[in-house]
């Protein structure tokens, strides 16, 4: 009884025990500074694991976030010159139409979001090869510092990115939990055609979400190539499957309409801390691949209620 | 440049690069590995901070580390993608702490504008020795045919720089053909795939192979050996073990050598000295902070001599002679 | 022969089961009847061993036993006929009769269908069932269905030795009248190798088919009947807890409907496969019955109306405005309420709670610019509760865990409380129990007072005529005939039936 | 005489189709695209992933999925070539024990696979994720990250030994498509894959052990995935730890592209085969109709999802997530 009580809850207490097992290795790894730094640090990768929660609270994935990503850092990269501050605009509204496209496919067409979306990725690399004309590309530091700098600095010992993420975090959750989208994005992850037959215009939701991933894959793209200070069509390369990791590791199952954005947070900075782990526990470079898969099956053993899972599929 | 602080007496030292699933990276690493141990200090202590192929681990790992030694660490490191450089160098500086990175970072930052903390920047100019294996190439087809590159990840620098190595040999040629250039992402299975359709495009026309590294070649010679064809001239780049015994067997004309080893264990060195405060960089002059790495042409007739050399028994290196096989300052164009 | 001592089950927050004793002797038919949420199917799902008991123990032949799922049980000869459909529509009908039991046809793993195809064929020929067994299920009626999942759990009759027992689970709902005949005819055939455990809300058919009857009340129960022994109402009052209306068409309160204010009017409306040429108008205040058979098109009308389908002929009008490309969204807009069938699917969204699936049609009443406003919902969730009497813990309740007669009456209860003035219903009164029924039965009068039209595809023949105000018959996608059905001069079963076939 | 020319014979062929004008495409830009020759290339490029999709198929008609397989092939092909050069490096002095040794312990893996996901109940998507990364994580650890070279000229005839212009490799993928076939259609276990993927409750319900099946069917999956190591260790004489790597992404794809359903109970095979087929064509026919590398990943994508919206009947299903 009293487990079932506590099992909402076994995200934050695994993020916990993990931290206080580090911790215990290594006190320093305690300090404030440190542990803020750390989860600044995972920033650009948890504002993709958000917008992918939205694919993946509807039961769809977005495989398209981390070409999106590429795609973004290369456009922000080569039009920060001309456009300035309004390049950011650029971006998310490339980002907010690509996944309009991916969730048009799948809604519309009837294309599993596996497929459009890997589809879309594969558009996105294409465009970002032909914009970057396969280079990388340096932003003007000193107009990246003008227009962005404010983005990457630091307060204190917090970083800024870490009120960018609140902020987002913050938005994407008053959403999910007080608005009629999130209500609907939940009754179509749940039972899409006891939406529809509700009368929710379903496919426009859903094409939403897809829209709103996009949207965040193209936000996290910005922050990166502002953070690096250029782009490049395979710079945010290894950013996917972290990202999906940290959505499903906080308890958002394939299945749809469990979870949520908060849980996200949670299971990005499980996965920041699993990484952080290697290293505070001096894992040898051969092993740090198994034990990374072997610690994850562990957490996630650990992190989703599985009350809530009708069947596991 | 900023002043270092007070030299740090015993530091951490580490190595972040892309991954241990290649020959290259491997080697890299026996390099650091055998510059620790010669002070002293079992293998293990060289830390590996594995990128994976992402900038955005990267960068967290070495702020991990930076945070977890307290800035007294010394790093080698290649950064991943160009533009990743420049934050990771920052975020050493902002740390105290001293790094040497190779290979990738954009032309526009320079160790001197950092400070001492950003020791040094060694990478390998590509384009001569692609070309010399080119011209080699060209030789061995009599000077006339055509000619296929299996490129690298398109957007990567030494991809670029080793696909016009080949162009610049080419003007030397006009009875070549360049017949298409695409990239193989520098990885065994796509080079037999692209391998295969090269062949069904253009049939006999190709009388030569240009790869731009060694596991391309490995796939290119398992495409060609499924079609039966045994003697098409091929050269690739790297210099791993595998491709040395296949230039000696007569299967691949050259490779290029670039001595990761040296590498691996010099650019530990230059950071470690640099934070011990065995030398100060800022009293260095350009060309070792910025320079060039050695590389070494295999064709078949030096191969064993090669071998023997590099292979057999790895030759045990003066690390503290930093500069003495580097290949002088770095130019941008 | 079979018996149940003191079982108790418990699920978060309800005791679904509290000391349930239970027994059947051999031959029996025992009924089981009881309000929505009362236990039955929790009861017969812990014979057949799919759930295990929290306490108390069950005996076969005097020995206990314990089920660590439903192969244990089968294999001790117990089956069951689901509530809700329970065939693979994805394979043949052989296999589904045979599946989890392909030994028989096997060597190595390697299935002759040859065999069992011969063996399905005698097992359909068992329940009268002429088809190919290696049809694909998804291609069979909903009856056929029905009757294929008999044959399957027949099965047991060549596979176990000795004594069985058949559960059935509501296994008349989605049945016509000649088919509960046929059913209730193999029944009694059987009573030779098999007890039956036999579950419907039709108290008529209860006290038709069994020899004893349990009646459960909130997870006890509260008493047995032997047959003959007590009146429909008798039980009915134990069911309940109260006295039930013998009116409970509540025909007293019909009253003539208001004819000047068409609510909607289909002409000449065609839907390519389904329906042709429908022409009908609903008015404020009337009910609007559509009898026909199954696959007879009714399901198409309703959908027309409430957008889900495009007619490919024929204009539409609600409320005197005529609607070229109606979606489910425009038709709630315009009033439109719709309880579907298949209220597990489209009915209630589970895995959200109550007040979540009471406003998912009319979220834009409780949110300001996009935001909804929790209290409001809940405060009407907590009204509907109490108004409905719904069995769930609090408006927080998942709704995938209530019985499904109370999710019945949250769906209901959506486009009630939402205030939508056009009503298409469809089964509303599926798988209710005879208090719920009456309170929908009074919430359709209710609603017509209040200038409600309603569209009502009734669960039988009797409801459609006690409701109404107008019956159209269908047939094959035509309409057939219409009757008005001013109390006191109604048509009669026959009269439909002459105009259905 | 039934109708030929239904709807549901329409898309039943559509993926078919789509894979015959594709060929008709590729062939009207380079007619040298049409060439027993160059058919030979697409079949050995497509045979381990044939055996790879194949091996998928098997878990998504459950209505599962299972991305263990990069991770499955990198840890069994290097393995494999240990073995074999452990036991003598050529197949005549021994080393044919490890074919068999090597499909166990493909198997074996697709079942601690299943295991975690049936048992902890953690959802396949996740288990088999996680399990990749172990899988070529113990791949580094075994090699150091350094190739295994395998070049026994006997086993290598599977790639350079042609019947009808054909190599070996590619009839032994042959065969193993139709014992796939037949344990899909003709045993008890296949059968249980599409009940469990047209509804596993129901399945459980009458009696089906779906657990074991679940397993079994990881298992399986685990067994064509070392089919699939063998098969690439023949094709490239080496094995190392990113010898499994782009399986995952291209294998699901063609999956689906063939008309396999990822909400499980439909398709089989035979749809698998010519999804790789299509792949494996566009593939090698972007190359060979020289179209521009930055082109291709796009115009990959929008092939895949053509062939996919044509094979999809937009009746029958209610929605796709
Ligand atoms: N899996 C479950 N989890 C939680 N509660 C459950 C579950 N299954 C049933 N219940 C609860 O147990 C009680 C009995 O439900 P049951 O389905 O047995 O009722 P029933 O008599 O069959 O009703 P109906 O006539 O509506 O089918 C109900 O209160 C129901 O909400
Ligand atoms: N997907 C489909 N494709 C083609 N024809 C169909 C399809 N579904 C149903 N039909 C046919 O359309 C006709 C009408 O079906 P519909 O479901 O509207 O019947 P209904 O009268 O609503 O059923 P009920 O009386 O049980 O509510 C039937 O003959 C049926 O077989
Ligand atoms: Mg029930
Ligand atoms: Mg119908």
């Amino acid at each position: 009884m009293d487990i079932q009580r506590l099992k909402p809850h076994f995200p934050w207490i695994t993020l916990l025990v993990l931290v206080t097992i580090v911790g215990i290795a290594d006190p320093s790894f305690l300090k404030p500074a440190n542990l803020l730094s750390l989860a600044g640090d995972i920033v650009p990768l948890f504002i993709m694991a958000l917008g992918l929660t939205f694919a993946i609270y509807i039961g769809g994935i977005d495989l398209s976030a981390q070409s999106m990503a590429n795609m973004i850092t290369v456009v922000a990269s080569v039009y920060l010159a001309p456009l300035g501050i309004w390049v950011a605009a650029l971006c998310i509204l490339a980002g907010f139409t690509l996944g309009t496209l991916s969730g048009y496919l799948t809604t519309r067409m009837y294309v599993p979001s596996f497929i459009s979306t890997l589809a879309v990725g594969g558009i996105c690399f294409s465009v970002a090869q032909w914009l970057s004309g396969n280079r990388a590309l340096n932003m003007d530091a000193t107009q990246r510092n003008e227009t962005f700098g404010w983005m990457i600095g630091r307060t204190g010992i917090v970083p800024h990115e870490l009120f960018i993420a609140i902020g987002l975090l913050a938005i994407c959750l008053l959403i999910e939990r007080r608005t009629v989208l999130g209500r609907a994005l939940k009754a179509v992850g749940a039972g899409e055609l006891a939406a529809a037959a509700s009368g929710l215009n379903v496919a426009r939701y859903k094409i939403l979400a897809f829209a709103i991933s996009g949207g965040l894959a193209a936000v996290a793209g910005l922050l990166f190539s502002v953070k690096l200070s250029g782009g490049a069509p395979t710079i945010a390369n290894g950013f996917l499957l972290p990202a999906i990791v940290a959505v499903l590791v906080g308890g958002t199952p394939l299945t749809g309409g469990v979870g949520g954005v908060l849980n996200t947070a949670i299971g990005t900075l499980i996965v920041a801390v699993i990484r952080a782990s290697m290293l505070y526990f001096g894992i040898a470079a051969t092993q740090q691949q198994m034990v990374f898969g072997l610690v994850l099956i562990a957490a996630i053993a650990l992190t989703i209620d599985r009350s809530k899972l009708r069947t596991v599929k | 440049g900023g002043a270092a602080r007070a030299a740090i007496s015993d530091p951490a030292i580490a190595w972040s690069y892309r991954d241990r699933a290649s020959a290259y990276w491997n080697s890299v690493v026996s390099g650091g590995e055998a510059f620790v141990e010669s002070l002293g200090k079992s293998k293990d202590s060289l830390v590996s901070l594995i990128n994976e192929g992402s900038s955005e681990k990267s960068l967290a790992d070495i702020k991990a580390f930076l945070a977890k030694t307290g800035g007294k660490c010394a790093i080698a490191c290649d950064a991943n993608d160009s533009p990743n450089a420049r934050p990771v160098v920052e975020a050493v500086r902002d740390a105290g702490a001293y790094i040497s990175t190779i290979w990738n970072k954009t032309d526009d930052l320079h160790p001197w504008d950092i400070g001492d903390n950003y020791v040094s920047h060694m990478t390998w100019s590509d384009e001569k020795p692609a070309e010399q294996t080119a011209r080699i190439l060209f030789d061995a087809m009599g000077g006339k045919g055509g000619v296929v590159h299996l490129g690298g990840i398109a957007a990567n620098n030494p991809a670029i720089e080793r696909l016009n190595g080949l162009k610049n040999a080419l003007k030397d040629f006009p009875d070549i053909q360049l017949l298409d250039a695409q990239p193989a992402d520098w990885d065994t299975t796509k080079g037999t795939e692209l391998m295969a359709s090269f062949l069904t495009r253009f049939g006999d026309k190709i009388t030569g192979v240009h790869c731009a590294n060694d596991n391309i070649a490995y796939g290119v010679i398992e495409a060609l050996r499924a079609e039966g064809i045994e003697n098409m001239p091929i050269v690739a780049y790297d210099g791993n073990p595998e491709a040395v015994k296949l230039v000696m067997d007569g299967k691949l004309l050259a490779t290029v050598f670039t001595n990761p080893h040296w590498g691996g264990g010099i650019t530990a060195a230059l950071a470690y000295y640099a934070a011990t405060g065995a030398f100060k960089p800022s009293e260095e002059p350009k060309e070792h902070r910025e320079f060039y790495g050695p590389t070494v042409l295999v064709t078949k007739k030096d191969a064993a001599d090669f071998k023997a050399k590099y292979l057999d028994a790895v030759p045990s290196y003066n690390w503290k002679d930093f500069w003495g096989p580097s290949n002088g300052q770095i130019k941008y164009k | 022969m079979y018996e149940l001592k003191a079982v108790e089950k418990k699920f978060p927050g309800v005791r679904a089961l509290k000391s349930v004793d239970f027994s059947i002797s051999r031959g029996e038919i025992v009924g089981l009847v009881g309000e929505n949420g009362a236990g039955k199917s929790t009861l017969m799902k812990v014979i057949y061993g799919a759930y295990q008991p929290d306490g108390g123990e069950i005996l076969i032949d005097g020995k206990p036993v314990r089920f660590a799922g439903p192969r244990d049980a089968m294999e001790r000869g117990i089956g069951m006929v689901f509530q809700e459909q329970s065939l693979i529509t994805n394979l043949s009908v052989m296999e589904n009769i045979f599946l989890g039991y392909e030994d028989q046809f096997s060597r190595f793993g390697v299935v002759n269908w040859k065999a069992m195809a011969k063996a399905a064929g005698k097992q359909l020929a068992k329940v009268k069932l002429d088809i190919d067994p290696r049809t694909i299920t998804s291609s069979l009626s909903f009856a056929q269905r029905q009757l294929v999942e008999l044959a399957k759990v027949l099965t047991l009759e060549e596979r176990v030795q000795g004594h069985l027992v058949v559960l059935l689970d509501e296994p008349t709902s989605v049945l016509a009248e000649e088919e509960v005949k046929l059913l209730f005819k193999l029944v009694r055939e059987l009573t030779t190798r098999a007890s039956f455990i036999f579950v419907s809300h039709r108290m008529d058919e209860v006290m038709e088919l069994s020899d004893r009857i349990y009646v459960m009340k909130d997870g006890q129960v509260v008493d047995v009947v032997s047959r003959g022994a007590a009146t429909p109402e008798a039980i009915q009052h134990k069911m309940v807890g109260r006295h039930v209306d013998k009116e409970y068409y509540r025909e007293q309160r019909q009253k003539p409907y208001d004819a000047t204010k068409p609510l909607v009017e289909l002409s000449g409306v065609d839907l390519p496969g389904r329906v042709h040429d429908i022409s009908l108008t609903l008015h404020a205040g009337e009910v609007l019955c559509l009898v026909g058979t199954e696959g007879s098109g009714r399901e198409a009308i309703l959908r027309t109306i409430y957008g889900m389908r495009t007619p490919t002929k024929g204009t539409l009008k609600i409320k005197g405005e005529t609607v070229s490309r109606l979606t489910a969204r425009g038709a709630v807009e315009r009033g439109v309420g719709y309880v579907p069938r298949e209220r597990k699917i489209e009915g209630i969204v589970a895995g959200m709670n109550v007040y979540e699936n009471m406003t998912l049609s009319q979220m834009p009443h409780y949110a300001r610019m996009g935001w909804l406003d929790v209290a409001d919902e809940r405060a009407l969730a907590r009204k509907w509760i109490g108004k409905l009497a719904i069995k769930a813990s609090s408006e927080y309740a998942d709704c995938g865990n209530l019985s499904g007669g109370n999710q019945q009456k949250v769906v209901l209860a959506k486009w009630r409380s939402g205030g939508s003035d056009i009503m298409l219903l469809d089964h509303p009164t599926r798988g209710l129990d005879i208090g719920a029924k009456e309170d929908v039965y009074d919430m359709i009068r209710e609603m017509c007072d209040d200038g409600v039209g309603v569209v009502l595809v009734a669960d039988t023949l009797e409801e459609a005529i006690g409701l109404s105000h107008t019956i159209v018959v269908i047939k094959d996608g035509e309409i057939q005939k219409r009757f008005d059905c001013v109390p006191g001069s109604k048509p009669t079963l026959y009269d439909l039936l002459h105009y259905m076939i | 005489m039934p109708r030929i020319l239904t709807r549901e014979n329409a898309i039943r062929w559509a993926p078919f189709m789509v894979l015959l004008a594709l060929i008709v495409l590729f062939t009207a830009i380079n007619p040298s695209f049409l060439s027993q020759r160059n058919f030979a290339r697409i079949a050995i490029a497509a045979a381990p992933a044939l055996m790879v999709a194949v091996g998928v198929t098997f878990i998504i008609v459950m209505g599962s999925i299972d991305l263990s397989m990069e991770g499955v092939v990198s840890l069994t092909a290097v393995l494999f070539c240990f073995l074999m050069l452990a036991l003598g490096g050529t197949l005549a002095s021994g080393g044919w024990v490890a074919i068999p040794v090597i499909l166990a312990v493909g198997a074996a893996i697709g079942l601690v696979n299943g295991f975690i996901h049936v048992k902890l109940k953690i959802p396949s998507f996740m288990a088999s994720l996680a399990l990749g990364f172990v899988g070529t994580g113990a791949a580094i650890l075994l090699t150091g990250g350094d190739i295994v070279k395998f070049n026994d000229p006997t086993f290598r005839a599977l790639l350079t030994w042609r019947i009808l212009g054909f190599p070996l490799m590619v009839y032994v993928a042959g065969l193993c498509l139709v014992l796939a076939w037949f344990i899909q259609s003709h045993t008890r276990l296949g059968r249980y894959f599409y009940a469990v993927g047209g509804g596993e409750e129901l399945a459980h319900a009458s009696g089906v052990r779906v657990q074991h099946v679940r397993m079994a069917g990881f298992s399986l999956a685990g067994f064509f995935y070392a089919i699939a190591a063998i098969l690439q260790v023949a094709k490239l004489g080496q094995a190392e730890s990113v010898t499994g790597s782009n399986f995952m992404f291209m294998s699901i794809t063609s999956v689906v592209v063939g008309g396999v359903a990822l909400w499980g109970g439909i398709g089989g095979v035979w749809n698998t085969l010519v999804g790789v087929l299509i792949v494996a064509v566009i593939n090698n026919g972007m190359v060979v109709i020289g179209l521009p590398d930055f082109l291709q990943a796009a115009v990959l994508g929008l092939l895949v999802i053509i062939a996919v919206i044509l094979s999809t009947d937009r009746r029958a299903v209610a929605f796709v997530k």
